[in-house]
């Protein structure tokens, strides 16, 4: 695949460069935090940091329209925020608050925000891709133009979910972007040792499905390749499998010694990382001055600041609302539309990206 | 009145919410071009076009995932798992998703998803087709559990479960299907949840759901001649269970028998006898008992399933130990 | 693929010729007489015959070694009887009496003989995939050189344990024969509904697995492709992928109306009948006389004929036993050794095809 | 006498049966190069080599078949499932496969398969990672079901399962691993399946297993000075139950509370409360009590997750009440 250079891209501006950039940083800085306040016993579970990764993230929802629907899994704080879930939202949740995006009941593997579209978080490996594909089936039975992403890892390919829900989509010719986040390791098992057949991209021939694969470590590659795929996939085109191949640069989760990989393969890899790659196209481009990126950065910084303060100032959820919301109340219930249809319908027009 | 099948009660019942309702849709295996491994949908495809009477490929866990997902996304999807025996390569989105995501989003999105499938053993298809799992359902918290077993259930229940927010699990035993009865247009249709007094006694409340409804009426109909008259309690659902109904008749009965076609050891009737046991201990004049499949895989051979299978003969013998232990 | 003539391949005799004739009508013979017991209500349940896909097991079968071990599905009674299990055994099982093959706890979904390496009859589409696995996994690790032949339907494709069984047997080298009977059709439903991309042996390279289709109704070709495949997968090349086109001429089992398919396709398949076409070429290499025939059909009548007076003569398994064989008896353990290790163990020399 | 953990205890009895049989091998996500999920074969890889320390692609409904395949095949697979909650996608090899294939084949074959996994809450890692489904498995016929709660089960509960020649299934508390505790090489292990009186009592028993062992041996030390004293019963078996030992304590003490953190309704604990009812309903002084899981998905935040899950309070609270309401 080429890599496109930026400058020779119609659709990315100057602005639009830095737009993609201060969304990498904002996932860095807001993960690096995370960390800290893990270690500090703010955050508890488990969590699973993007760190090295926010190139896909980045790239491929900056391709997505406010009406599409995102289903991740639970390494999702780059997406959510991308998508445009209020980082303090994030971060309430991640304290288990009740201002949290799911009111402190999914913590950092269950970020929710039907608003948005965005159908979760989901830490059962591989057992969102049925779920994008009924979305999708929504949409195409009420012939509504528009996409599900369904995100995942090169783990989950090895999950029946992945095949069976594969072979449906492309059946049924349903508008979904399967996104493979191939970061060459499921936990500590390297894709050599959980696939016979490693290339990705290419199982997509496997179900008539067309496929790429992308690096992503550049994000301008992976807007541009899931730009195409959204066009065709929307347009009634039937599935698509985006491949986007990648690293990530800490632990799987916090309590991971890394015995399965060595230091040198993860340097190797932070040579290409994602943020650093950008900076450097647009510093050649002349774009970004280092006040620019500076300014960039203590705006991320007060973000995270703010969002820090929405959670330690979050209330906890009242012990007495323990059950609440296992059945929904049937008085919110309409006319036979439920709260979720009815907030899909009524989707409130959102910018997609928050400056 | 009216007199049907249950299969046409099942079947009228499915019209009924696809003519009424354009966001319906039902998907499953072979519910289109072959009718339905039970023909309740024969004839549909014709009807409603293939976009609304889906044939799905083997993929049990990816087409209740899909259907989760569809109704999410506005729709009103019917999944029907042939039977119970294949959902089990379903249960990961069942659990994990369909009766999950509400909370764990916190109340954000609900789950709109009815799924049917037959359940029970006793027509001679052995082990891996033969289980009564409902039980394991109604352990679930976030789902609804149903087991129409009467032919006006079986024509009702599924547009009231249409009527739930949450996702509903119908099981419709296997061997009810060519049973026939009467159906009363005109008697509006009782709650999709609470129990029913199906024949009223004073001498032991039989608890039960079901394919085992009429082998407990059966058997209190040969214990009737015998001065033991016996108040046979259809649970309708089992997840909430309408537990207040069935105190009441323990409180004027004194004694119960619950008959369930599961696996006797962590079956649902385990957990009726507790509940009984928490809340009218007082009322009891002797120990709950329990009629349940004999805990065996459950055999090909007639005389082996039927007797690995609650039976009337069971019912009666379980009932006048009952009875004696304590006069 | 080219059809080798009978003549022109070594391995294949006169005498082999016939053999594999006089199977595939004893199998054709034994369920139209299944037919009839079922109607007259001996036999019970679930039926399904293999009626027309008689090439595909006679093939395949005679190319497998007697420690070979076979894996198949709900449509097994042509397995079963040209692995040896006796018809009387058989047809026992299916009149649900004590000397059927698995003592009338299985019926016609569940013949089994662990002796001969016949690991069941399953019932659930795509159950015997990860055991057919594991069993070659077994034979790995114990250094056997040997094979584990598992059979399916195209249906079973569709289901995730295909994929994962597949990855699975690839990624660790286990020789294991995965032999797709495509007969078009799950149930009601055509393989161009229930697959994507509907050329399963295509299939094999999403695993990096070889693999072949071979014309099922033509019993030589599929016994020579399967000699070819078991050859590699003895030897420890991994596993192969055998897609063996065919069809059913009667119902999916004994319930069914047919409502998917025109009488018309199925009258088109029927001449392409495997009894007939293997007829024709004997014949035509004056390799069988009019009266050869006679005699093959009169030995297959009284094979059956004797078959059903066995099961007919059966005794009961007593009611007293119905929970006999839930659990082993520890009394039939033998230092850690197992039942079934030991049947496997002292697996006895048996013709793999009677006479 | 020698002092490890419950991760300990549970390693040095996997490295046992790997010394002491060649035919055993263990299975697994992550089980080799990762060491396990919970550090369990930590080095085994290095140890024993790739073919008997066999890492697995995330396909738990596949390898769970392997593993029957294999022990089909003469070898004595331990299987891992990392956690109770993705063995929801495993249950049909469970069920119609592994509990199976002996009674369908008319007792030609055993299964001889061993499959461990961890189970529970309390970590705060939500809905989809804290069931706690061992009920279900004990619900089974063909399979048998253990939960080491101690140290000494640890470490030779999988050594005898590895003698039993139908499938075992092992569930390990996730909470439990970092406990430590003594574990004495002299003493000879107990069988597998009998339950164990952890502390002796007069005045109430308590059944329980796993995980909730310790939080009833706190209840019970809170209790102790107030003058009540009670007896705790470890069922380590959850298939088959030791019923004789829970009954004889009953009748001593004739009033019982079971704490299981599976859901309330459907667990294990209505089951044995319905055992209780069956043969020791006269030695009853008041109805048998449970405390359990709040029945909601397992919440994220601490205050609510420890709210749904069983506690030393709750349990105080409930025998306090028992005993209340007949004195
Ligand atoms: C069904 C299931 N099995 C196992 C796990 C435990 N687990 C969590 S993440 C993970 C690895 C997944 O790898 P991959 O899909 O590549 O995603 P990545 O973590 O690399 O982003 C495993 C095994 C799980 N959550 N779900
Ligand atoms: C998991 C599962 N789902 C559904 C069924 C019901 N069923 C039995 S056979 C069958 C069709 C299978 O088709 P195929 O695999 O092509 O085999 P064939 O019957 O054509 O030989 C179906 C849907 C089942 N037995 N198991
Ligand atoms: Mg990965
Ligand atoms: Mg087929």
């Amino acid at each position: 695949m080429v890599i496109p250079k930026c400058a020779a891209r119609p659709d990315c501006t100057r602005e639009h460069g830095l737009e993609l950039l201060y969304q990498m940083i904002r996932i860095r800085r807001f993960e690096e935090k995370c960390a800290e306040l893990y270690s500090r016993g703010k955050i508890r579970g488990f969590l699973h940091l993007y760190i090295g990764e926010e190139g896909v993230a980045v790239g491929a929802l900056a391709a997505l329209d406010e009406d599409d629907a995102i289903v991740a899994t639970y390494r999702e704080h780059g997406q959510a925020l991308v998508r445009g879930i209020p980082a303090g939202e994030i971060m309430a949740e991640m304290y288990g608050k009740a201002n949290g995006c799911s009111r402190g009941r999914g913590g950092s593997m269950h970020l929710f925000d039907a608003r948005r579209r965005f159908f979760g978080g989901n830490a059962i490996v591989g057992g969102g891709l049925p779920m994008a594909v009924g979305l999708a089936l929504a949409d195409k039975l009420q012939k509504r133009e528009r996409a599900t992403v369904c995100i995942f890892g090169d783990g989950a390919v090895a999950e029946g979910a992945f095949h069976e829900s594969l072979n449906l989509a492309a059946l049924w010719k349903l508008p979904v972007l399967f996104l493979c986040e191939n970061n060459l390791y499921a936990m500590g098992t390297a894709i050599e040792r959980h696939q016979s057949q490693t290339d990705i991209a290419q199982k997509g021939a496997n179900y008539g499905i067309p496929a790429e694969a992308v690096d992503g470590m550049d994000v301008l590659a992976v807007e541009q390749v899931s730009r195409l795929a959204l066009d065709g996939v929307r347009s009634g085109a039937g599935p698509f499998l985006l491949e986007a191949r990648t690293y990530r640069f800490r632990a799987h989760s916090m309590y991971d010694a890394e015995l399965y990989r060595s230091k040198d393969e993860v340097e190797q890899w932070k040579r290409r990382d994602p943020i650093a790659f950008l900076t450097a196209r647009l510093r050649e481009a002349h774009q970004l001055s280092d006040g620019e990126l500076a300014a960039l950065e203590s705006r991320v910084a007060a973000e995270i600041d703010e969002a820090v303060a929405v959670a330690e100032g979050g209330p906890w959820e009242p012990l007495a609302d323990l059950t609440k919301d296992v059945y929904t109340p049937q008085s919110t219930v309409g006319a036979g539309i439920t709260q979720a249809t009815r907030a899909s319908r009524n989707a409130v027009s959102q910018p997609q990206v928050t400056p | 009145m009216t007199k049907m099948t249950y299969r046409e009660a099942v079947r009228a019942g499915l019209r009924e919410a696809l003519q009424n309702d354009p966001q319906v849709f039902l998907m499953g295996e072979d519910v289109g071009r072959y009718g339905g491994s039970y023909a309740c949908s024969k004839g549909f495809l014709d009807e409603f076009g293939p976009e609304r009477i889906r044939d799905t490929p083997l993929s049990e866990n990816s087409f209740m995932g899909a259907g989760i997902g569809a109704a999410l996304g506005g729709m009103r999807p019917i999944v029907e798992i042939m039977t119970v025996n294949f959902s089990l390569l379903a249960l990961d989105q069942v659990v994990n998703n369909a009766a999950a995501l509400r909370h764990m989003s916190g109340g954000q999105v609900s789950v709109p998803l009815v799924v049917r499938m037959a359940t029970g053993g006793g027509r001679q298809l052995a082990a891996q087709h033969s289980h009564s799992l409902e039980g394991w359902y109604a352990h679930v918290p976030g789902i609804k559990v149903v087991a129409p077993a009467t032919i006006a259930d079986a024509r009702t229940m599924l547009g009231l479960a249409l009527r739930e927010p949450d996702p509903v699990f119908i099981f419709e035993h296997a061997m009810l299907y060519p049973q026939e009865g009467e159906f009363d247009e005109t008697t509006p249709p009782s709650g999709l949840e609470g129990a029913a007094i199906r024949r009223p006694g004073r001498d032991v409340t039989l608890v039960t759901y079901g394919g085992s409804l009429g082998k407990c009426l059966a058997a209190a109909e040969t214990l009737a001649p015998t001065g033991v008259a016996c108040e046979v309690i259809d649970l309708r659902s089992l997840r909430p269970l309408d537990m207040d109904t069935v105190l009441q008749s323990v409180a004027k009965t004194h004694r119960a028998v619950i008959v369930d076609e599961g696996w006797r050891t962590g079956s649902l009737a385990g957990e009726i006898s507790a509940q009984i046991m928490e809340r009218g201990f007082y009322d009891l004049d002797a120990p709950v008992a329990r009629v349940c499949s004999v805990e065996v895989p459950i055999p090909y051979a007639k005389h082996l399933e039927d007797a690995a299978l609650p039976q009337p003969e069971r019912i009666v013998s379980t009932i006048q130990e009952l009875l004696a232990s304590h006069d």
